[in-house]
């Protein structure tokens, strides 16, 4: 016999299993933060350096909001504070005040996901929550859509406005397609191609769906995002909104709601964040199809024109309702005897 | 004292009547009477009543003055140069200048009739709420009945949102639009985007609905009362 | 007088001027039988029945009693909603046991829900009449009970997390609220 | 080797996963016999159920295939010495599972034959039926799947739940491990052998033998092997993790579903490994109990992985040292698959009868990065092969809420890994399961 | 009942256990109407009104009324007094009645009110109910002025109608939104909270500075 061998200098006593998949959550996230640098790329090659300047700013609250209260001292390696903070930017119009867009940073991380335990633990998606607050306290500086000029290097608004102040109002606005259709008394009615590629106005990530269709499908096809909710709220949007049309009770054509506005940005990259969608497929396509009706109603006949953001920000809300509604059926389990109980009976 | 006191709020509040707390200084098992009860209610609902009453007798010709002169200053502001009005009922979509006997005046829509110092008539003013952004928007404006010319409009209720769908009382520029404008219907535009009509409002950027659901109310109150009104105004009585 | 129709009166107690999100009434429970689902929900019926006795009672007092003193609409409205309050509880006693075990405490704290009282007394001022009344009453019921599961579902969500120790209880109750109520937002103009 | 089968359309069951095989590090080595160690280590516990009960004591003179220690219980086993020798003690010593078990030490004569003693053989084909499972009983057979489950008992089905096909489990789903792969190959006959004693213990004539495609040599062994005089089908199955799981493999072969808390006989159904299957041939071929099997010593992170036939109650340090030894990065050493093996903290451990493979994990293969919050991304829903929530349990064991747990079947849950090794935030959900159902256990015995 | 001191009975309520801020009594009001500084002031004015007649009156009458009946007694009383205050300020503030609207009669329904009674004034003398009232009012309004200035501030800019950042302020809309009163009261709270934990730790550190001594 040969001599024992020693044990190696460094032995592992871990519970099973012992090989993991290589997928981690810290790389979900930063394929997320990649797939998005096309649209980023293509905003600012749209409305200038404001983008830019509206995108930073919005990403330095999520980023400095994370850090500072955040309860992991590594929590910004993780990648999810800044994706709040790039989505955020990019359902904010480009002459936007930076100071706004920081504080919808802070608001959006710090009451929309610290406050709840930090990743993971929150229920409303962050960069929503924020957008909805912007929306609901500075509601005219939000939907002044500045329109392309021809000076790239120009400014679209005032987004040095001090802190606290309001912006001077000498950009050049444009209505988005949506709210033109739908409160304007003679319409234009832009034209599908240009919805498609970006040529329009409205916030930084409204701009082209091409980009965040190929966006949301690269992360689809590499399993970081569940293609159940996006299909699931464009089908549900065309099909309701296509009803509507057809019945007269509505100016959208079907095509027209599916590339228009934040449906695109909001079906592929905020109803899918993992945190706050449904964790089983059936809860996934109640939530999308839900999610497709209430955007296509509130776009119809809301006050607003655009209905994407409560209509997530809603469905975030019925998630814990819909996950109790829609556990698996255990293997094995009797049909007609009760399944998994989600909580105990108090 | 010094620990932090429950903070549910159903500790506190637990209200209920059938199960007397055992805290109580009285012994259980001393029944009192039916009628002590009920006498006590009786009692202090009597007492409740009577302080009511008296504080009411005080109390309503100061709020009915306030509102009456409320009134008269809407009137006034929406019928400018009127110095007088009178009050119509609409009845059975015909106008009586009393309210029929037995009735109440509050079960009946108002219309005043504006006249100026030398007697003439100016206008009517109504008032009509619609939905808004938020709740009922209620609006009172004043207009020809014959030729169908706006003459002024004001907010009387709205909860429209602060700094924005409150624009439509707050924001002089878009009030001023609805005094002494010729063409009704009205139509509301976006803000600079007007053709030179007549009718055009320039829509408040940012409250579109807001603003629209003004020029409905005036367009819908004017087609709803032109005719009636258009029917015969009651003479006054001497 | 008031116009509106029923359509637009429920859509708008329901959602749009959403009893606890959006006019704020009805907290106490909102903020202390929403912790779970179950409870939630039987709160939320309870809730139910009771707001539409009110409605119904309070259309009575208002068109054969009161039409002549106002000024005492307060005390009568408030000694109807205690004693309905009290029937309910005794009649759910006699007939339900089970559930008013499982009621328990709720249903006498019901007196001093102010969204009970506050319907009646928005009911009057917005003149509804009977049927509208009654619209307006399961209307603002089940947006009750709309607000409490939402609430209740998202507690017991959380009650897994690790809420940091600031913000346990009340503290993140009121922030899902007002982010709920941000949300409700979202069906402003419908209607 | 023969080419892959296409897997479209192969029978599989819902959910699990696809860890990466790893299977070539020794799928291609034949077995050879490990050189008999200077001392043995028999645990008393090498099974499911009633430890065995010692019958010699130290100083005793044994010769290999003796039997030690009876069966104590129904649900126990015997065990029998693997190595001719004398009794040196008989002490608690560390065992695989964890902690320290009473255990007979054996001091291996090294002048020995290690011959067993000459032994009449029952004919299979003419004891009745219920002698075959107690010749199987005093042969000390377990299942060697892993669980290690005394096969007499199995081959007794409750009267009302009578079976009508054997599965033969050849589908050997953990990665790495290829022993059931190297028995089929180097001993199809005494598979086919084991599966008509045990096709006649129970009185049935069907089996299926259900192997995973990434074997086509093996499927190809059986196909050609199978004799003709029994009903035997020889089942391709798709590869993924845990098709080797008894009601798993049921499902994908014959689409039965095992009902929740009961056993796999209630469908008719009854599962042995091939391993099992080839030991049973043995014992009434030479009268050899089980003594010894084929195991795969395998990983990055030693230096000659290969498969072994090693006499159980070897110790891990002799597996290694004529394994050749770690290598620089190794860092953590499994018996059993990486799916649901144990990690070993200490060399001394013998190996066991349900001992299918030692591991030896390097760095780069067991990395395992800091646990994240979860993000309820679902994936484990997806995963679960018994159609649990682990996200919810996970989250409810954070808690210590171990009775809503249970409300949401913990008892169901095959602790198969699979949760935890889909996991982007690397949460070790199966083992916080294990744990929660210990405390549930605690708990209700309060 | 705990012996207190009459100065223990008037400070308690304004702070240690304010109504709002610690037991979250009295919410509806305390988030509706608080959109301004005057709204909050007008609201806590009624509410200190109600609270402290009924106190005093049902602390003196408190043996007549049978236990059976008590209940029904106190809400009597309360909205008696609510009547009033409704009827007083519509003549007299009728600018303030109206931004109120509903929630003055909605008094009636302030669990901190009927709270008091059950568990203050029926038990005490009128000297103490009153003390107890009186603070359990002056913590109300501290609140209520809290989130009044608080929502005021940053949701118009201005704090009691005057100006504070000049012209080109951008109003906060949300703080004035029932939202805004849920975030604020959230935020107040969560304040709180890091004020409590500080002083627990100071409190915890001093305790093993002591052992160690």
């Amino acid at each position: 016999m040969k001599a024992r061998q020693e044990k190696p200098a460094v032995v592992k006593i871990t519970a099973a299993p012992h090989v993991r998949s290589p997928e981690s959550t810290a790389r979900i996230m930063w394929s997320v933060v990649l797939s998005l640098m096309p649209v980023i790329v293509a905003s600012i090659w749209f409305f200038g350096p404001s983008a830019l300047l509206v995108l930073v700013a919005s990403v330095a609250g999520c980023l400095i909001t994370e850090r500072l209260f955040g309860d992991r001292s590594d929590s910004l390696a993780d990648g999810s504070a800044m994706i709040t903070g790039l989505l955020l930017g990019l359902c904010l119009p480009a002459g936007f005040p930076l100071w706004m867009a920081f504080l919808g940073g802070v608001f959006g991380v710090g009451f929309g996901k610290i406050v709840f335990g930090g990743l993971g633990q929150n229920i409303f998606n962050p960069a929503l929550l924020g957008r909805a607050f912007l929306q609901a306290a500075f509601p005219v500086a939000i939907t002044t859509w500045p329109v392309r000029t021809a000076d790239w290097w120009a400014l679209r608004g005032d987004n040095f406005a001090l802190p606290l102040m309001t912006a001077s109002a000498d950009a050049v606005t444009g209505a988005t397609p949506l709210g033109e259709l739908k409160f304007s008394d003679d319409p234009v009615i832009t034209p599908l191609l240009d919805l498609f590629l970006g040529s329009i106005s409205g916030s930084l990530g409204e701009t082209s769906a091409l980009l965040i269709l190929l966006g949301g499908i690269y992360l689809a096809l590499r399993g970081h995002l569940n293609w159940h909710i996006p299909v699931s709220i464009l089908v549900s949007v065309y099909a309701f909104s296509g009803l509507f049309y057809w019945l007269g009770l509505s100016p959208f054509s079907p095509g027209f709601m599916l590339f228009s506005g934040g449906l695109m940005l909001g079906a592929w990259y905020m109803a899918t964040d993992m945190v706050t969608s449904p964790v089983t497929h059936t809860g996934c396509w109640i939530f999308g199809v839900s999610i497709g009706l209430l955007v296509v109603i509130i776009r119809i006949w809301g006050g607003l024109p655009e209905g994407v953001m409560y209509a997530i920000l809603l469905m975030n809300a019925l998630v814990p309702f819909i996950n109790r509604a829609t556990q698996p059926r255990k293997f094995g389990s009797v049909r007609g005897k009760s399944g998994p109980v989600a909580e105990k009976e108090s | 004292m010094n620990e932090r006191p429950d903070t549910d709020p159903i500790d506190v509040k637990v209200v209920d009547p059938s199960q007397p707390d055992a805290g109580q200084e009285t012994p259980v098992g001393e029944q009192v009477s039916t009628l002590r009860l009920v006498a006590t209610l009786a009692v202090a609902g009597a007492l409740a009543g009577l302080l009511i009453v008296l504080v009411n007798l005080h109390t309503k010709p100061i709020i009915d003055a306030y509102r009456a002169e409320q009134l008269r200053l809407a009137v006034y502001e929406v019928l400018p140069g009127a110095a007088r009005y009178r009050t119509l009922y609409r009845v059975d979509d015909g106008l009586l200048a009393d309210v029929p006997e037995g009735a109440k005046a509050s079960d009946f829509r108002q219309a005043y009739v504006g006249y100026d110092e030398a007697g003439e008539m100016i206008g009517v003013a109504v008032s009509r709420g619609e939905s808004g952004f938020q709740d009922i928007v209620l609006v009172i404006f004043g207009f020809e009945p014959e030729s169908g010319i706006l003459l002024g409009m004001k907010v009387l209720e709205s909860k429209e949102t602060p700094g924005l769908g409150d624009k439509i009382f707050k924001d002089l520029d878009f009030v001023d639009q609805f005094f002494a404008r010729p063409q009704t219907p009205l139509l509301s535009i976006k803000a600079g985007s007007g053709k030179g009509l007549p009718g055009e409002i320039d829509a408040i950027t940012g409250a579109t609905i807001s603003s629209k659901v003004v020029v409905s109310i005036i367009n819908n109150g004017i087609a709803d009362w032109q005719t009636v009104l258009q029917e015969g105004i009651p003479e006054e009585a001497p | 007088m008031n116009d509106q129709t029923l359509f637009s009166i429920f859509f708008s107690a329901m959602v749009v001027n959403n009893f606890t999100l959006a006019l704020v009434l009805g907290l106490c429970p909102f903020m202390g039988v929403s912790a779970r689902v179950e409870t939630a929900l039987r709160m939320g019926l309870a809730n139910i029945c009771v707001l539409v006795l009110t409605s119904l009672s309070a259309w009575v007092l208002n068109t054969y009693i009161l039409e002549n003193a106002p000024y005492l609409r307060i005390i009568s409205f408030i000694i109807v909603v205690a004693s309905l309050v009290q029937i309910v509880e005794m009649v759910v006693k006699k007939i339900a046991p089970v559930l008013f075990r499982q009621l328990g405490i709720f249903l006498p704290l019901m007196t001093t829900n102010c969204a009970i009282f506050g319907l009646a007394i928005f009911q009057t001022n917005r003149g509804y009449d009977f049927l509208q009344g009654i619209v307006f009453a399961i209307g603002a019921g089940l947006g009750l009970t709309l607000a409490l599961v939402l609430m209740a579902s998202i507690r017991e969500t959380s009650e897994l997390s690790d809420i940091p120790a600031i913000a346990k209880g009340t503290g993140l109750t009121l922030i899902i609220a007002g982010s709920l109520s941000l949300a409700f937002m979202g069906f402003a103009g419908l209607l | 080797m023969a080419p892959r089968l296409k897997t479209s359309d192969l029978p599989s069951f819902r959910n699990g996963v696809h860890p990466p095989e790893n299977k070539d590090l020794t799928s291609g080595i034949p077995s050879r016999r490990l050189p008999f160690p200077d001392e043995i280590i028999l645990p008393l516990s090498q099974h499911i159920g009633r430890p065995a009960e010692a019958l010699v004591k130290p100083g005793d003179r044994i010769e290999r295939g003796d039997v030690i220690a009876k069966a104590s219980g129904y649900v126990s086993s015997y065990v029998h010495a693997t190595a001719s020798g004398t009794v040196k003690s008989i002490e608690h010593w560390p065992h695989p599972a964890g902690a320290m078990q009473p255990s007979v030490r054996i001091d291996v004569d090294p002048h020995s034959t290690q011959l067993q003693r000459p032994r009449l053989v029952p004919h299979w084909d003419e004891v009745p039926e219920e002698q075959l499972s107690e010749e199987i009983s005093k042969a000390g057979i377990v299942g060697l799947g892993g669980a290690a489950f005394p096969m007499h008992v199995k081959l007794r089905p409750p009267a009302d739940q009578p079976v009508d096909v054997l599965m033969v489990n050849g589908s050997e789903c953990e990665p790495y491990l290829t022993s059931d792969h190297r028995t089929m190959l180097e001993r199809p006959e005494h598979v086919y052998q084991g599966i008509r004693i045990v096709l006649r213990a129970l009185g049935i004539s069907r089996a299926v033998i259900g192997i995973e495609v990434n074997k086509p040599d093996a499927i190809e062994v059986m196909r050609n092997t199978a004799p003709d005089d029994l009903d035997i089908q020889v089942q391709p199955l798709k590869v993924k993790y845990p098709q080797g799981a008894e009601k798993m493999l049921i499902k994908a072969v014959t689409g039965r579903v095992v009902p929740s808390g009961k056993l796999p006989a209630s469908v008719g159904a009854l599962v042995q490994n091939v391993a099992t299957t080839a030991s049973v041939a043995l014992v009434f071929e030479t009268g050899q109990p089980l003594i010894e099997r084929i195991i795969t010593v395998s990983g990055r992170g030693i230096r000659q992985p290969g498969n072994w036939v090693i006499p159980f109650g070897t110790k891990l340090s002799d597996v290694i040292a004529a394994c050749g030894g770690f290598t620089e990065d190794a860092s953590e050493i499994v018996f059993g698959g990486p799916m649901m093996g144990q990690s070993q903290a200490s060399l001394d451990v013998p190996v066991l009868k349900a001992t299918g493979g030692i591991l030896v994990l390097s760095k780069d293969e067991c990395k395992r990065q800091d646990i994240l919050p979860c993000i309820r991304c679902g994936k484990c829903i997806d995963a679960c092969p018994v159609f649990l929530n682990p996200q919810l349990m996970g989250a409810l064991a954070r808690v210590d809420r171990f009775e809503e747990m249970a409300g949401n079947n913990l008892g169901d849950c095959m602790l198969c890994g699979c949760c935890s090794f889909v996991c982007p935030s690397n949460i070790p959900l199966s083992q916080l399961f294990a744990m929660s159902r210990i405390q549930l256990s605690r708990l209700q015995a309060a | 009942m705990r012996a207190t001191t009459p100065s223990q009975d008037l400070l308690r309520g304004i702070w240690k256990e304010n109504p709002v801020l610690i037991q979250m009594l009295g919410l509806c009001p305390a988030l509706a109407v608080t959109n301004t500084v005057k709204n909050a002031l007008a609201m806590s004015a009624a509410t200190f009104f109600v609270l402290t007649c009924s106190s005093v009156l049902i602390s003196s009458v408190k043996s007549l009324i049978p236990k059976e009946v008590r209940i029904s007694s106190y809400i009597l009383v309360i909205a008696t007094f609510v009547t009033l205050a409704d009827m007083m300020l519509q003549a007299y503030a009728p600018v303030q009645h109206k931004e109120l609207g509903a929630f003055i009669a909605l008094i009636v329904v302030n669990c901190m009110i009927l709270g008091r009674q059950e568990a203050f004034s029926s038990r005490n003398t009128v000297y103490r109910s009153l003390l107890d009232a009186v603070g359990v009012g002056i913590g109300f309004t501290i609140a209520l002025v809290m989130m009044g200035g608080f929502r005021e501030v940053l949701g118009i800019g201005t704090f009691f109608d005057i100006p504070l950042f000049g012209p080109n302020f951008e109003p906060w809309v949300v703080m004035v939104l029932p939202a805004g009163g849920f975030l604020t009261l959230g935020f107040i709270i969560l304040a709180m909270g890091v004020f409590e934990e500080r002083k627990k730790a100071r409190q915890a550190q001093a305790q093993t500075q002591g052992d160690a001594a």
